[in-house]
């Protein structure tokens, strides 16, 4: 973990409020794990104050790229950032998903909602390096919440795309999409990234199949590097329940230690 | 060369930049961005007795160049403190500050009394002042009589100087400083953080789970920056200034108006750098004036 | 079609933006910017029984979010008031409000006196919370009884509605509140500014001639925000809400914590249509939520 | 006076910290007047809070020029602005020069010290119109600060330049320059904006030779229209003195209304 307060941006793509950028940073990019993350500063006024948390979305060399939606002031800010400006982050942070090379010629779901993509890619890639072999479900709202889908496609990967009001691929949600394929597909693990009702109902669907499953969890951070104790939640541990930092201990964690909010079951 | 070192009487800073607690964990977290023994000092995380859960999430919501937290507290209490985390800091050349905190004043005597057995702090800083741990922010820094009360107990319990850091959300400050001094106070830590709110306009409830939190950040430096100058004309006991410093700036209107040192807060989350940054700054800015020891600018505002 | 018109009982608003003391000058300043007949009303500039010279300047120092004043209460007085203003301002239909100043009660008293035979005036709100024109903020607005003192004595004489507003600079703003409903008071406006002050390092002093300032703006809100919600659990008269307010989002976040209006202040001065934007905004939230009339969204944060 | 909250950018140039803008500004130019100022909104962020009160610099068509100094972070902003962007801007407002008839045939000085020289361009321009000979006394510290005097000398103005350093022009104030060359120059009337010490002291040299003058004054400014009372200053009233407002009174006042600060004289 370190700053780099001026990493160049070198390249920008923007699909409507989504935006993907590319920025130089040699020693983030040697490090990176699928599932860490970075904490960038929208911009160095008073306001809005805080980095904001924003997954690694993929490695290329010495350099990173990240893909966000912006849904507030920050990650407006961000996006107005345009190549040759400078992006200050701090990373990489928190602990990404387990890549066991006990993978090795497994099949595994990957499945992403929305802006939940964003550390997916990635992580799909290592996984076929690692010689898995990843299924990607990829559901967004409409069709414009699904810009990365050629990415992939373009890459060989095996993808499923679905859209809640059907203008592309399966029509539902991407839950339902992952429930029908089940009948036919035995994924050996599965990694999930999206909102939270959404995440909810795979983390169910994967226990009811007793299947393996890891989450990359979101929560408002203060510091992202384990200073400030407000990203907390509570986790399923051995036997004490307690407040546990998402930023440190995870941001990704196992499916049976997630509390998920009955409401959204 | 300029001095930068400050002498509070009870303690020596090699310079009067210290961390404000609750922002810069146990010190520890921050190795990778600051070179620990650069800094005056740093205050760690709030200490109850025992172990403490803290608040339910959300804990923090930002508001225009602030900050609310709620995290009332979380912590791993003095026994773990003293065997995890005391071992780690001992080696580091500066001043540890530990934040004490009590539910009842008994409660601070005792944190006092088992860390006076340890080792390598330099000071405590009584943490009157928490917003977040009883509803609608109570606590003993609101009134002169509790603030006399827990320092007078603590300050005859403890064999190391006591720092009392107030709380800011009161009609006047000066006269609960004055009660802090007269209950054996060695300094005054000013202050702590604003008692707030946000609203969740579309969910219709409060942004934090605990409704209350503390406001920080450049938002209230004007707010703290005038407790200080305040107190600063009426104590005869140092003041540690701390609310929304971010920049070299920032510490050097807090010393003009009367802090002996000051401590960076929720500038550490933004910038892990910050504290570096403006030890170099009023290093700089010393040299430009002409000024040989930081300590002659201390309360030299021209008024 | 939303009904966004409310009722505080004494005073029915058409709706519930109005502008505050200070920051919206006499009104006529803004009728380049703003049709003042579409506001739910304007509160005028601090009047005293006599023209009033103001602080000397800088009186203005802007901060992280946030603006300090010291104007000091500069104003032309009742007489050129009632004779030079008021004629041009008796067609607006929509409520006039005058933020009523005093050196004492007495003053208080007799600007109350005075207006009271001048038409075209929908209430008066006491200012007895500016920190601007004493040394050190003193204001009757700090203590219950001083609060309770003056609030009686002008109730009495005045034949119009009486809103105080109180200063947030106390540890008990509930307190203050209570007695200013105890003294008769139909309203109760929070709050004012929140005493400040800013260093010029280089010079080593004060940025404002008068030291101290009222610190206002979006820096603020999340600290007012939560006395409205305290005050709004234990008085039963209405409450205006004031202070950051810059957006129909800010506005909804005072009336769901339990204000029944709202005053724009500093806002008025970064853009001087932000009363006709919040008006908007507070007319599609409520299309958008299904809510008829804009009184059933006052108080009703979960809590 | 109106508010114009998207006045698009059209060209832009810089020379180190000092920054030319021109922006369409239909109605604003067919109103405004030398000596008159604008409000402009550094971002729409909430940090910095107020606008900037900036003079006009010239008026062309249906556009506007804004001439200013990046010496803090509101103008930081502005020079940020690039060419496509847009201005949020209120004016034209205050009172301007005087621009008299009886001018006509008199030669008049105008003297500007750095960015003061910002409202005066459009004032020469004014003087040449109404008949008048205007002469210009251009000053600052080093030749990085007279980057104007290109414009002047291109436009056949008659302009005499100093720089503090004596890197370009008379070395030594733009003051001492300007009391110099009343050995061979009697102007009808002085017209001044800089910096405070600099006007005090011409307001001297002219109150000495007994020649009208006007100066522009800068103040921090709340609002900008008379609706906050933040930018008063005491000024020599018929008999009393009181505090008024700069921005509604002025900014461009008679040397003989204005009380100098001691120190600065
Ligand atoms: C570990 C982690 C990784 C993330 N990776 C990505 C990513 O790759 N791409 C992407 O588009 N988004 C990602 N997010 C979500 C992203 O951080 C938020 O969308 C962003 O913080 C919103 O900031 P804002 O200023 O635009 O919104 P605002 O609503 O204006 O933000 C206000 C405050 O709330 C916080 N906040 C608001 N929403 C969230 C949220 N969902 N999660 C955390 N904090 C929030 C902000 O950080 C800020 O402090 C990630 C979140 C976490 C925790
Ligand atoms: C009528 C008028 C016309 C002006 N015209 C020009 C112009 O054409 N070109 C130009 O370069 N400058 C001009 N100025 C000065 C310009 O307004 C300031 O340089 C600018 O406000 C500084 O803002 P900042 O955020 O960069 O500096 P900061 O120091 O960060 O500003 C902090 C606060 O102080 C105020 N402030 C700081 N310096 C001044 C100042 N000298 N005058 C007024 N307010 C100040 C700012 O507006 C802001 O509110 C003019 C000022 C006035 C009053
Ligand atoms: C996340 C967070 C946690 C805090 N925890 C503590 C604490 O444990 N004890 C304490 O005395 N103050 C605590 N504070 C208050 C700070 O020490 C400091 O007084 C306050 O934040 C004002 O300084 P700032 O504006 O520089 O942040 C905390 C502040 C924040 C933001
Ligand atoms: C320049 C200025 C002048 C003010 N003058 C008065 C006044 O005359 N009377 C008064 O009661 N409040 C006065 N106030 C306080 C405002 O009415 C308001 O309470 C305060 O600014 C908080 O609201 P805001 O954050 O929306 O500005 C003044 C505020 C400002 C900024
Ligand atoms: S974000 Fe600060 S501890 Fe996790
Ligand atoms: S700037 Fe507001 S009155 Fe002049």
């Amino acid at each position: 973990m370190h700053k780099e307060p001026k990493a160049p941006i070198i390249h920008k793509k923007t699909w409507g409020d989504y935006c993907l950028l590319g920025f130089q940073a040699e020693r983030l990019a040697a490090e990176a794990q699928p599932g860490q993350f970075i904490m960038a500063r929208p911009s160095d006024s008073l306001h809005p104050l805080l980095r904001r948390p924003i997954s690694i979305h993929s490695v290329l060399d010495d350099s990173i790229e990240i893909y966000f939606q912006q849904t507030g002031i920050g990650t407006t800010l961000l996006g107005q950032k345009e190549k040759g400006d400078f992006l200050d982050i701090i990373g990489p942070l928190g602990k990404g998903f387990h890549l066991e090379s006990s993978l090795q010629g497994k099949s595994v779901a990957i499945i992403g909602g929305g802006r939940g993509i964003a550390p997916l890619y990635f992580l799909a890639h290592r996984m076929r390096n690692l010689g898995a072999f990843p299924r990607i479900y990829y559901g967004g709202r409409t069709i414009n919440d699904i810009p990365l889908r050629q990415k992939f496609e373009e890459e060989d990967f095996e993808i499923l795309l679905s859209t809640d009001d059907g203008s592309f691929g399966f029509k539902g949600l991407v839950t339902a999409l992952f429930q029908k394929s089940l009948q036919e597909f035995s994924p050996f693990r599965i990694f999930t990234c999206g909102p939270e009702a959404m995440m909810a109902k795979i983390a169910q669907i994967a226990h009811d199949k007793d299947i393996s499953s890891e989450f990359s969890l979101e929560a408002i951070m203060g510091c992202g590097f384990g200073a400030c104790w407000g990203c907390v939640r509570k986790l399923r541990k051995e036997n004490e329940e307690e407040w546990s930092k998402i930023c440190e201990e995870g941001p990704v964690f196992q499916g049976d230690q997630i509390i998920w909010e009955k409401e959204e079951l | 060369m300029t001095d930068l070192s400050v002498d509070l009487g009870f303690l020596r800073l090699k310079n009067p930049v210290l961390t404000a607690s609750g922002t810069f964990g146990y010190g520890v977290e921050f190795t990778p961005f600051v070179d620990l023994n650069k800094l005056g000092g740093f205050v760690v995380k709030g200490l109850y007795f025992h172990p403490r859960l803290g608040n339910p999430p959300p804990r923090l919501v930002e508001t225009a160049s602030g900050l609310i937290n709620a995290i009332g507290l979380q912590g791993i209490g003095v026994k773990r403190f003293s065997e995890e985390i005391l071992p780690r800091l001992k080696n580091y050349e500066t001043a540890l500050i530990v934040n004490v905190c009590g539910e009842d004043d008994e409660e601070y005597a005792a944190v006092v009394e088992y860390l006076d057995k340890q080792d390598g702090i330099a000071a405590y800083e009584l943490n009157i002042s928490c917003p977040n741990t009883k509803r609608d922010g109570r606590c003993p820094a609101l009134s002169p009589e509790t603030t006399y009360a827990v320092v007078d107990l603590v300050k005859k319990t403890s064999v190391r100087p006591i720092i009392t850091k107030l709380s800011p959300n009161v009609t006047d400050i000066v006269e609960i400083a004055l009660a802090a001094q007269e209950g054996g106070s060695d300094g005054i830590a000013l202050a702590n953080t604003y008692l707030a709110m946000a609203v969740d306009v579309e969910k219709r409830s409060p942004k934090l789970a605990n409704v209350f939190g503390g406001l920080s950040g450049p938002a209230i430096k004007p707010l703290t920056l005038r407790m200080v100058f305040q107190v600063a004309q009426k104590v005869q006991i140092p003041i540690i200034g701390i609310g929304g410093i971010v920049s070299g700036n920032d510490a050097l209107e807090y010393m003009i108006a009367g802090a002996s040192a000051i401590e960076v807060g929720t500038a550490n989350f933004v910038d892990p750098e910050t504290t570096t940054k403006i030890i170099q700054d009023l290093e700089i800015h010393c040299r430009k004036a002409g000024i040989q020891s930081i300590e002659q600018i201390i309360g030299t505002l021209k008024v």
